[in-house]
Parts: C-alpha cells; structure tokens; sequence
C-alpha cells in the first residue's frame, strides 16, 4: 500500500492516550491484520544540573519535516510489508509525562512490525528537522539534541 | 541575488528572526555562511545544517536561490 | 525494578482500545520514562482451504502460562533497563478484528524499549501454554500453531 | 502411583476430558505415554510436548507423581 500525498504529521500540543485507543480502534476492521506495533515518545523530567524539565516546546521546519515524514513512509512501505502505517508528532508544549510522538505500524505478521517501527523511529530521529527546547521549572531552558 | 534563509530552534534564537531576505553577491553556500557569520558572529560556535530546497547540502553547494535554511541539531520524538 | 508475585496475565475475552488507552494514560506520572513500545496481537480473518476465521477462543493451562509470562518479566527486568512492563492475554472468544495480546513495555531510553518487546513477545509465542481454537464461519475450527 | 494428567486444546479433544486421575506403575514418562496411547490411539498422531509440575520435561524423566500435563503447539498471541 503506497500513499503519495503528502500528510501533516504535526499535532498542535501532546498526545492524548484517547487519540490512541481510538487509533487502535479503528483497526479493529482490517481483518488481515496479525500485529501491531505502536512507539510512543514521552517527555522526560529529566534533572540536568539540579534543575527539573517540565516541558518541551516543539518546533520544526514544517514543509521539510512533513516531506521527510512522507520519504521516511515510503521507504517503510517499499521495505516491509506493512498493511497501514501512523506517524504524528507534537508542535508546541508538551509537558513532562506527555506523549509528544506516535508511531503505529500493523502487518498480517509479526516479525515485520519490530524491524519497520525501528527503523521509522531511527529515521526519525535522525532525519526529521523538528527542534526541542527543554523547558526548566525555573523558566530557563537549553536546546534538546538526539542521541 | 535575493535570497530568502530560514532560521531554526536555537539558530533563530541568535539571529533573533524565524526568516529574513537577504542581498547575495557570492555562488557558494559557504561564502553565503561567510556573510552570516560577520551579520551574526555567536553562529560560529554553532552546530548547524544548511537545507537548500528542503534538502540538506554540503557547503560547496552552488546557492540557486531557492529557499535556505538553517538546522540546528534534530530533536523530534 | 523486580516484581515477586505471580500476576494473572489472562482476561476474559478481547483486550478493548480503552484499556489499552487507560494504560498508556497511566504511565503519564512516571516522568521518567521517555520511550514506551506496544505489541498487540490482533485475530485475522485468515482464509483457509475458503473458509474465513471469524473467531479463536483461547484457552490455557493457566498457571503454568502464569508461571512462564511471570518468568519471561523476570529475564526481561534483568536483561533490560525498563521501568515497566505489562503483558495482558485473551481467554475465551476473541473475534476477528480483536486483539488477544496487549505487551507494553517502557524504558527512560528508546533502544532499550525495542529489543526489550521483541525479546518479551517471542518469549510468549514460544514460552507459554496458551492454546487457540481456530473458528470458521461454518462453526468448523482447526488448531492454531504459533510459527 | 495415583496420578492427576491434564489435557489442553487438541489433545483434550482427543480424550474427551480437561483432566483424569490414572493408576500408573511404571517409572518414566515414556512408560506413561505408552499407557496413554493405548487408552487414546489417536493420540500418537499428535504432537505435544509434557510438563510435569508445570516445566516441559524429556519423555526419559522420571514421574513424579506431581500433576502431568499434555500440551500441543503453543498458539499464544
């Protein structure tokens, strides 16, 4: 299954665990499907130098972003054989224990859900120009950078 | 030339602008870096990527014109 | 983080996109968690010898599947940095379309999170006594072997 | 030796029954299958593997007299 349009991938603020039970839901009705796998980034309270993360406050290069979202799909698509495939990611604030991205793939089998979700979320990573700032308790902030 | 660059993150930060047009003289995106670092002395210690056309490129990259801009370090997820 | 007491892992019937919602809400307090990754298992209406699978009904040797799933927690808590983990299994009818396995499992670090479900879920497929009963729309059935 | 054998799945199809109490006098778990097969033929058609005391044991294990379970192909998932 190929999907030439390019989709908006961003979500204004985080996302909610309604949204992915009702993602789940509604695939309750393609029957060739055996296994999902569903990657959800959550924002850390990480401690850096005494000081607490609170919040990350998400920006990206838009237009980029979403045609890397769009190359990063039809490579997933090309490599494995996946029956339908999910990427939304947060702009904006999103508080620590938020879920600021969602990445579900489904394949009738379940050895090609493991191997496609990984290597969505490494390209992510890597690939997508989105940006964080690490919001501190004391208003203060430092620039978030992918390992 | 005129030329349109886009800043990101902590980048747009230091330039204290998301995007600018600017007058360019040069053919390299290199020399065009050349001119923002004498506009913006702090991005010299900056870790960044140069996208022209929504593409990353190396800096010997012939400036065509279209949209450029600068990336600070990914973040997404 | 280790857990000594044996869970019952089982529920009656499928697992419901709420539940699966509710528990990813739930983690939203453990701020130190940065990556969660979901396995769920879905009936497919497989088409066998024209015949459709419209539903497996589950069964197991129930403690001795309690047992093992609780096993398979132990070498992953040890084998891994997680913080947590869940694992929920279907018994009785589970129709197609419906999920019969619901694993999460959450880590302060993405890679972690990866090798962490694919190691958990294989463990399950060929650890634990769960046995399913392949149902066609005839009312015929055949016996479901994990491959 | 009283012992207690359960059935799943396939196998419990085959014998009719989830569990039955047996009279056993030998002393392996080979021995015990023999006396299975004899009671259900149809049994030796299939496959299934035997935990004693809830752990997959070899058909050479002595028998226990702890609770026998006959088990087909996992279908976990």
């Amino acid at each position: 299954m190929k999907d030439k349009k390019i989709k908006n991938v961003f979500r204004q603020g985080a996302i909610s665990s309604e949204f992915i039970g009702e993602s789940i839901y509604k695939h309750q009705t393609k029957t060739s499907i055996g296994a999902h796998n569903i990657f959800l980034g959550q924002v850390r309270a990480d401690i850096i130098d005494d000081k607490t993360v609170s919040a990350i406050e998400y920006t990206a290069y838009e237009d980029m972003a979403n045609a890397k979202f769009h190359d990063i799909r039809e490579a997933a698509f090309e490599k494995f054989e996946l029956t339908c495939m999910h990427i939304y990611h947060s702009l904006g604030t999103v508080k620590a224990g938020e879920i600021c991205l969602f990445v579900f793939v489904s394949s009738p089998r379940r050895k090609v859900v493991f191997e496609a979700l990984e290597f969505i979320v490494e390209a992510i990573k890597a690939d997508v120009p989105v940006f964080g700032k690490e919001i501190f308790e004391d208003e203060s902030h430092q620039w978030k950078v992918n390992t | 030339m005129h030329i349109t660059i886009k800043y990101f993150g902590q980048i747009a930060e230091i330039t204290q602008k998301g995007e600018e047009s600017l007058e360019f003289s040069g053919a390299l995106i290199s020399e065009l870096m050349e001119q923002l670092y004498e506009k913006y002395v702090p991005l010299k210690d900056k870790d960044f990527k140069v996208a022209q056309n929504q593409e990353l490129v190396p800096l010997e990259t012939q400036v065509s014109g279209n949209e450029i801009a600068l990336l600070p370090p990914f973040a997404g997820g």
